[in-house]
């Protein structure tokens, strides 16, 4: 059933992994966070599109909040942050661009080798789907590990959610509750960062993490 | 009446080696006088130092307790029980059961633990050397001794005296090399015991050197007659053991009538004097061994006694 | 009858959910304690009540043999902690650590715990469950983060990234296990209630039934403390308020790992799956052993037995997953008594920390002699949590190490390597609290009535130390089998 | 059966009354003779059970093990552990009785003393593993608190922390033990064990296992480092029940594991490591002794060789059952027996001695002590009879045993293993020469503390203890002589539970002998009679002094002792412990404890004193637990450095496994 539907919804997803491959190669931040709205929007396209072909309303909705909040608002939220707190200077990428590159395609391998026994009998669609929202939730991992600076972090934590509503989306008639709940708390974490991050940045001078680990309660004698 | 006469023979028994044991003693001095080319004290000389020292007033250390005063007698009532359940010349006596090789090892070692007590008891650096330093032999020839018990039990199937002594007259003993290692050991034992030439010299009362004469500096009067007592008794014990172990001919069986007994008894003495003799002998010829060379001396009886017990256990015939 | 039990399940979300919103109003800490502890005690009575009356179970909350008791056990001591919480905060504001301030929606986010645990046991519906683990992750952050100190700020950070990265990864499982259900149940809700996934669980797709568990085993792991995904718990509890330690150590724990258990029943139902008892065996002995040894070197007393909490996840976990009859009865045991037993130690280091001012273990000294009452407290919660009779946790290691032992030596050798490590770290600490000669400046004692708490839970856990009422064993005896 | 199971929780609420009520005046005389009566009437119905010996009573309660109850048994062999444990228990409350009242924190005594009786006393009528091992820790607890009463000194924390780890130890050996017994189902229960079949390779790692339990403690040489530091620290009382009776309670344990649970004999070697240990356990355990020069710790470290002595018939008794001799099985059990009932009544005799020695001078080391037997001529006697019995002495119960555990070892060239044949006469040479030690040892213990003169001025102002102290120590002391007069009556009680240990054969009966002699085999291989020993010495003695004292003179002065021309020579000239020691030390310490003595001289007119320095190394503490305390601390600073790394870090942790895993899964298909 190679229709036009699934051509569509496959393209969209590896298009995610794709984005997510870049924000890897990304050690500006500014750039970072420009990458995340891409890939943001991205995520709006999928959840859209696969709102029109299970023609399950509630994911518009899904796609609107991924839209509104994901693409426009945490962005130039992040924007406003980082001019704040004036640490737009270059982000130090742990272990090297090439490395993380390289391992970001084998993650990529991975995440399609453990899917394939996966029988055939689940719709082509969501096997899929799901492949690649495995990829894209260990790629957002990957770039967790790899980022020195906290809204560095942020954004890979982020763009593994993105991940996450992928695969819920591709997941055929998952309940509403369940997907709006899940926009809803990551939200929720989202608000929380920005207050970390203004109650951080009044303890201490900068948002790179290292200087905060000099400050652990039971230094190493 | 039987039982009269069995009772008379052990009281007899008793009564004899309790005379003979100053007898030995002196014949031992005398022996080693005339081998120094001395004319030595007579015979008799023991038997006049402890009627000397029984009518003398004892003297006290102020520090002396109780135990002090009840350790002479102690010492002797074990010695002489442990002596005279030794077969001197009849085998088998109305009340050889009673213990057997093992409980007289055990009560030699309750006059020593009495003995030691008694030198420490005065509170004197002197009685502390004689304790210590016999406490240390007796550690090593307490098991060498145990050893040799445990070869000629092994052997005879039995730990009673006389039943070993009867067994050793049989035919099957004959030559046997657990039997020479016993005899060696328990050799060495009894010099270290009854603290002869080479481990204690026991006519010297040099403080440095003396080991059983430091227990019992202290003593006098009857208490030291006493101990005079129990260590002739003790060397008497010694050889009758050596006697009626490897040595059992002439001794007659329980019950065989008066000759026998009095040819036992002939048989008895002949063994006692050439003891002695051998002794004074051994005791002329060599010097005494420095205090921290004994317990190489002991170890080699022991090695000597285990070796004797391992071949036993190895085959019947060794 | 079956009306009580709905209101009954009802209750147990809407008394704290509400007394949530009251307390937000709520701006006096004295009222706001008053109305936490009556609050607390309304849910416990609801939660006891639901032994009596079982209702009857819909789509999105259930009550069966394996949560009746987690639920009961959850609401005691909650309860028993608010009781704590009222007089330590009490204590802290008097010192000064906390201003009013700061305890502005400390009440009301300790009602919200109490719902997001509740709403988690009782859901079935397994997204349910993810959001209400969720909910209480994002609220103990919060509440690691009340000191505003900047140790306390820095582990509830590390908390949150670590806490946020494993609930994710739950998520992706969840959403792999509704992806196995789907073709075979059909869409929608009861794709994802408890009952039916058990009862169709044969039929669904091993590949990808194996998937979910990898991620759900690591994803609810982190929550409940294992090994390789343990950082954030020992500074949690250390730099966090000590109700909430006693909190995170005794019910978010078990919560985490009654959801791995779920998971569990079902790989166990599909003979196809991988079985999943290896995994869970190699995480538990790795916890155990990591933990024994990190002991050693420690010198906070609250990470000291944070640490403990790591070494006991790492007992049970290896007990559910040896599997059988007797290890998975021992597991239920020891989830209980270990809750009872660590928050009993918890409210006896908040006082002791209170009262000899610091939570350096090298400055406390010779407890017993000045502080009598807590002094053998602490020393019987600790002979407790080591396994020593006649204390409850002596019965579930009996059966864990003598059981195992008849099965995989290797594996039981590994095990007692590990209890004895552990036992001599803690027992070493021990010696030096609670005895020997005290030289630091000590401030009265806690009133008995705040030392109330911790005497109840170690009543309760003695008497657990040879006798056990007639249902629970039965309800134990029923999930093992489950459990496979 | 119910009636003993009462008896032992009436003794748990005594130590719950004792809790509440500590601090109240009477309350410590209340405690102890609430345990005395309770002990005695557990004993006297034990002593009934074991003499009329009627069926095994047994009892099950619904507490324990959910679905299985707690059952508990009274057969012949817990009969007579219940005497031992219940004599010591009744002697040692009497002496507290009168010792109790100096106790400055009887708060932290009073509730668990009674507590650790009511564990042993349960211990021994256990009758499945669980309640075992239950009674078993809480015995080990209760002690340990007792340990811990006197808590101010660091040495004793260090001692009882040792102590606890140890005994944890233990326990997690027995579990292990009776996880292969029970098997996966889990037939926890003895019956069930006894009646299921063990194969010979799982019988012989649960005999390791028992022996790893067990010996650790009871003290074989091994895994007895814990011992010599934890029963001093103990108050005099509780040190007399730790040694005397908690280690027969440990020795109890490996032979109902051994000989009575694995049913059929193990492999023949598994006897011989049992006697080899045994025998090292004996030599090592008085050479330990014999260096100390504090009292409490040389009794402690003293109790290692009598232990050693026990597990060494034991052993031979394993060797004969492994070969099919039951007969000599039985004599090897009987010594064994016979010497756990003889150690309980001469260390408690011994401990409670030194209690009274610490009340009256408040010293426990020899070096301070010396001439007590002036002030103090009762306990000195009573030490005196305690000390002579426990260097195997012929009137006196020690020799008794020790002389049965020879004729056993007399018995074992029948046996046709090679390896026996060499480990039998080594044993026994062990055996002779830690006899020959602990004669020296305590000749040092009893002439240095009693005799000679007091070397501080706490010795010298000692007074006599108290009533009940002093009948406890004459108690011990008429039971230790009856012991020794009376072997055959002692044999046959031990019959019946030698008979069910060795599957039914047992000793010829004793009382038929004439004149109450002890023949164990036959009455031609050998034969000892206490009584007659004890009347011959009686009567030569005293008709020795009779006679001099009528004929001779009877007249005595008091005189200064001879000082070699020093004038006043100060009690400092004295042999201490020390140098008493000092021989043995060059003779055998210096290969065994790499002793060392260093002598500083001053140069000539220096006033200062010269200096000895003797260094002395522990071989067993430095060979076994050093190296692995060291490993543990290295392992875990190597681990401490992951509770400080960054959350980065942290979380490739976590990726690192989520990794690993999704790679297992990848290929595992």
């Amino acid at each position: 059933m190679h229709d036009l539907g699934f051509d569509i919804a496959h393209l969209l997803a590896g298009g995610m992994v794709v984005v997510s491959l870049s924000l890897l190669y990304q050690d500006r931040l500014y750039a970072l966070i420009n990458g995340f709205a891409l890939h943001s929007l991205v995520l709006t396209l999928a959840v859209g599109w696969q709102a029109y072909i299970q023609d399950a309303h509630h994911l518009y909705v899904t796609a609107g909040i991924a839209l509104v909040f994901k693409t426009l608002a945490i962005p130039a939220a992040l924007h406003r942050i980082v001019q704040r707190l004036g640490i737009h200077r270059t982000l130090e990428v742990v272990g090297g661009v090439g490395r993380n590159m390289l391992a970001g395609t084998a993650l990529v391998a991975l995440a399609i080798l453990v899917m394939l026994p996966v029988t055939a009998t689940a719709n082509a669609l969501a096997r899929e789907d799901l492949a690649f929202a495995l990829a894209v939730v260990l790629l957002g991992l990957l770039l967790m590990v790899t980022r020195q600076n906290a809204v560095g972090l942020v954004i890979g934590f982020m763009s593994l959610e993105n991940g996450l509503v992928l695969a819920a989306a591709g997941a055929r008639g998952m309940p509403l509750a369940v997907e709006i709940s899940v926009a809803f708390s990551v939200l929720i974490a989202l608000i929380v960062i920005g207050i970390f991050l203004f109650r951080i940045r009044e303890r201490f001078d900068s948002v790179d993490m290292q200087a905060m680990d000099a400050f652990r309660e039971e230094r190493r004698r | 009446m039987a039982l009269i006469i069995d009772y008379l023979v052990q009281g007899g028994q008793m009564l004899l080696i309790l005379l003979l044991a100053p007898l030995l003693t002196g014949w031992v001095r005398t022996l080693k006088a005339r081998l120094l080319r001395r004319r030595g004290p007579s015979l008799l000389q023991p038997y006049r130092d402890l009627i000397k020292l029984l009518r003398k007033e004892v003297v006290l250390a102020e520090s002396a307790s109780w135990l002090f005063r009840v350790a002479p007698y102690l010492i002797f009532a074990a010695l002489w029980v442990a002596a005279s359940l030794v077969p001197t010349f009849a085998g088998g006596l109305l009340f050889n059961w009673t213990a057997d090789l093992i409980a007289i090892v055990a009560l030699l070692g309750t006059a020593r633990f009495f003995l030691a007590l008694a030198g420490l008891d005065v509170g004197t650096s002197f009685g502390g050397i004689g304790s210590s330093r016999e406490m240390m032999i007796a550690s090593l020839a307490e098991p060498a001794m145990l050893m040799m018990v445990f070869t000629l039990s092994l052997l005879a199937g039995t730990t009673q005296l006389s039943a070993v002594a009867h067994f050793m007259l049989t035919a099957e003993v004959g030559l046997r090399v657990s039997l020479a290692l016993a005899l060696l050991a328990l050799m060495m034992v009894a010099i270290a015991e009854n603290a002869r030439i080479p481990v204690d010299n026991p006519a010297t009362h040099l403080e440095l050197t003396m080991v059983h004469e430091a227990m019992v500096l202290e003593y006098s009067g009857r208490h030291l007659a006493l101990i005079e007592l129990a260590a002739s008794l003790k060397l008497l014990l010694y050889l009758s053991l050596l006697a009626c172990i490897f040595t059992p001919w002439g001794m007659a069986a329980a019950g065989d009538g008066w000759s026998a007994y009095l040819f036992g008894a002939a048989a008895y003495l002949a063994k006692l004097a050439l003891g002695g003799f051998l002794l004074a002998l051994f005791e002329t010829s060599i010097a005494k061994m420095r205090v921290f060379r004994v317990d190489q001396f002991l170890s080699a009886a022991l090695m000597l006694g285990l070796l004797g017990a391992l071949l036993l256990f190895v085959s019947r015939s060794l | 009858m079956n009306a009580l039990g709905l209101s009954a399940m009802t209750a147990l979300l809407a008394v704290p959910a509400g007394a949530a919103l009251l307390l937000v109003l709520l701006s006096s800490y004295r009222w706001g304690a008053r109305l936490n502890v009556g609050a607390a005690l309304l849910s416990l009575l609801a939660a006891v009540t639901l032994f009596g009356v079982r209702p009857e179970g819909n789509l999105y909350l259930r009550v069966d043999d394996f949560n009746i008791y987690l639920i009961a056990l959850n609401n005691l001591v909650s309860f028993t902690t608010s009781v704590f919480s009222a007089s330590y905060i009490a204590h802290e504001l008097a010192t000064g650590r906390l201003t009013p301030q700061y305890l502005r929606f400390y009440h009301a986010m300790y009602q919200a715990l109490l719902f997001a645990m509740n709403l988690a046991l009782l859901a079935n519906n397994i997204g349910l469950l993810w959001v209400a683990i969720e909910l209480a992750t994002l609220i103990t952050v919060l509440m690691v983060g009340l000191y505003r100190t900047r140790a306390a700020l820095e582990a509830a950070w590390k908390y949150f990234i670590l806490g946020s990265l494993g609930i994710a990864l739950a998520l992706f499982g969840t959403i792999l296990v509704y992806l196995a259900a789907q073709p075979v149940i059909g869409e929608g809700l009861p794709a994802m209630a408890w009952d039916q996934l058990l009862i169709h669980a044969a039929a669904f797709d091993p590949a990808l039934l194996n998937l979910a568990f990898v991620f759900l085993l690591l994803g609810y792991g982190t929550k409940a403390g294992l090994v390789p995904l343990h950082a954030w718990l020992p500074d949690a509890h250390a730099e966090g308020p000590t109700p909430i330690s006693a909190i995170l150590s005794g019910l978010l724990l078990n919560v985490a790992l009654y959801a791995v258990l779920r998971f569990k029943m079902l790989m166990s139902a599909n003979p196809h799956a991988l079985a999943p008892g290896p995994l869970m065996v190699g995480l538990g002995l790795l916890s155990l052993l990591f933990a024994g040894f990190m002991f050693y070197r420690r010198g906070d007393i609250k990470r000291l037995f944070a640490y403990s909490s790591i070494e006991h996840m790492g007992i049970i976990t290896f007990a559910f997953g040896m599997g059988g009859p007797l290890a998975n009865f021992a597991g239920l045991l020891h989830m209980t008594m270990h809750s009872l037993t660590k928050s009993a130690i918890f409210f006896a280091v908040g006082h002791i920390a209170q009262v000899k001012g610091t939570q350096r273990i090298s400055t406390i000294r010779g407890l017993t002699a000045t502080h009598p009452w807590l002094g053998w407290g602490l020393v019987a919660g600790v002979i407790a949590i080591a396994g020593m009779p006649p204390f409850g946790v002596f019965m579930s290691e009996f059966l864990v190490v003598s059981s195992t032992f008849a099965r995989q030596p290797g594996l039981a050798l590994v095990l007692v390597i590990g209890l004895l490590l552990g036992f001599g770290a803690l027992l070493w600490r021990l010696h030096g609290l609670a005895f020997g000669e005290s030289h630091s400046a000590n401030a009265p004692g806690p009133t008995p009535i705040s030392a109330l708490p911790m005497m109840a839970h170690l009543a309760l856990v003695f008497i657990a130390g040879f006798w056990l009422p007639g249902p629970l064993v039965t309800w134990f005896q029923h999930v093992a089998v489950l459990l496979g | 059966m119910p009636f003993l199971f009462s008896l032992s929780m009436a003794l748990l609420a005594v130590g719950v009354y004792a809790m509440t009520a500590a601090r109240r005046a009477g309350c410590s005389r209340r405690v102890y003779s609430a345990t005395l009566a309770l002990s005695t009437v557990v004993l006297s119905a034990a002593l009934a059970h074991l003499l009329t010996a009627p069926a095994p009573a047994t009892l099950t309660l619904p507490i324990g093990l959910p679905w299985l109850g707690a059952h508990f048994r009274l057969d012949a062999l817990s009969a007579f552990f219940l005497i031992v444990v219940n004599l010591g228990a009744a002697v040692a409350s009497l002496f507290a009785l009168g010792y109790g009242q100096h106790e400055q924190a009887p708060e932290r005594v009073l509730p668990f003393y009674p507590a650790f009786l009511a564990g042993m006393n349960l211990v021994v009528l256990a009758d499945d593993a669980f309640t075992f091992l239950f009674s078993w820790e809480f015995m080990s607890l209760s002690s340990w608190a007792l340990v811990m009463a006197h808590h101010r000194e660091s040495a004793n924390v260090r001692a009882g922390y040792l102590y606890l780890v140890m005994a944890c130890f233990g326990t997690l050996a027995l579990l292990l033990a009776f996880g292969l017994l029970a098997g996966p189902q889990g037939g926890y229960d003895f019956a069930t064990i006894r009646a299921g079949q063990t194969s010979p390779g799982l019988a012989a790692v649960v005999l390791l296992l028992a022996l790893l339990g067990a010996g650790s403690k009871a003290g074989l040489v091994p895994l007895h480092v814990w011992l010599p530091l934890a029963h001093p620290a103990a108050p005099s009382h509780v040190s007399a029940l730790m040694s005397g009776v908690m280690t027969k309670v440990a020795v109890y344990g490996f032979i109902r594991i051994v000989f009575d649970l694995l049913g059929e004999p193990v492999a023949w070697w598994w006897g011989g490591l049992v006697l080899a240990l045994g025998g090292i356990s004996a030599v090592l355990g008085v050479l330990y002794a014999l260096m100390q020069h504090d009292l409490k710790r040389l009794l402690a470290y003293h109790t290692v060789e009598n232990i050693g002595i026990i597990f060494i018939g034991l052993g031979l008794a394993l060797t004969f059952q492994a070969n099919q001799m039951y007969a000599s099985a039985a004599l090897a059990l009987t010594a064994a027996l016979f010497h756990v009932l003889n150690h309980s009544l001469f260390k408690s005799l011994l401990f409670l001695g030194t209690g009274a020695v610490l009340t009256a001078t408040g010293e426990r080391d020899m070096e301070r002590l010396g001439g007590l037997i002036h002030p103090m001529p009762w306990t000195a006697l009573a030490f005196l009879i305690g000390a002579a019995a426990i260097s195997a002495l012929p009137p006196l119960n020690g020799f008794v045993s020790e002389w049965l555990t020879f004729q056993a070892i007399l018995l074992t060239p029948e046996l046709p293993q090679w390896l026996l044949k060499f480990l039998a006469p080594a044993v026994g040479a062990l055996l002779a020469l830690s006899a020959a030690l602990a004669a020296a040892c305590f000749v040092k213990a009893f002439g240095i503390t009693f005799l000679g003169r007091p070397r501080s001025p706490a010795a010298a102002q000692a007074r006599e203890t108290d009533r009940y102290s002093l009948s406890a120590l004459f108690i011990l002391a008429a039971l230790c002589l009856l012991a020794g007069i009376l072997p055959g009556l002692v044999v046959d009680g031990l019959a019946p539970v030698v008979g069910l240990l060795n599957g039914g054969a047992q000793l010829t009966a004793q009382h038929s002998q004439p004149w109450l002699t002890l023949a164990p085999v036959t009455e031609v291989k050998s034969s000892y009679n206490g009584l007659l020993v004890l009347l011959f010495m009686a009567l030569s003695g005293v008709l020795a002094a009779v006679l001099i004292h009528r004929l001779a003179s009877a007249a005595a002065r008091r005189g200064p002792a001879w000082d070699c021309g020093f004038p006043d020579a100060s009690p400092m000239t004295q042999y201490t412990a020390g140098s008493f020691a000092q021989p043995i030390r060059r003779v055998f310490g210096s290969v065994v404890f790499q002793a060392r003595e260093r002598v500083t001289m001053p140069p000539p007119g220096d006033g200062r004193p010269a200096k000895l320095e003797v260094k002395m190394r522990d071989p067993v503490w430095d060979a076994g637990y050093a190296p692995i305390a060291a490993a543990v601390i290295a392992v875990s600073t190597r681990f401490n450095h992951l509770q400080y790394l960054t959350i980065r870090r942290y979380l490739s942790l976590v990726f690192g496994a989520l990794v690993l895993l999704l790679l297992g899964m990848a290929l595992w298909r």
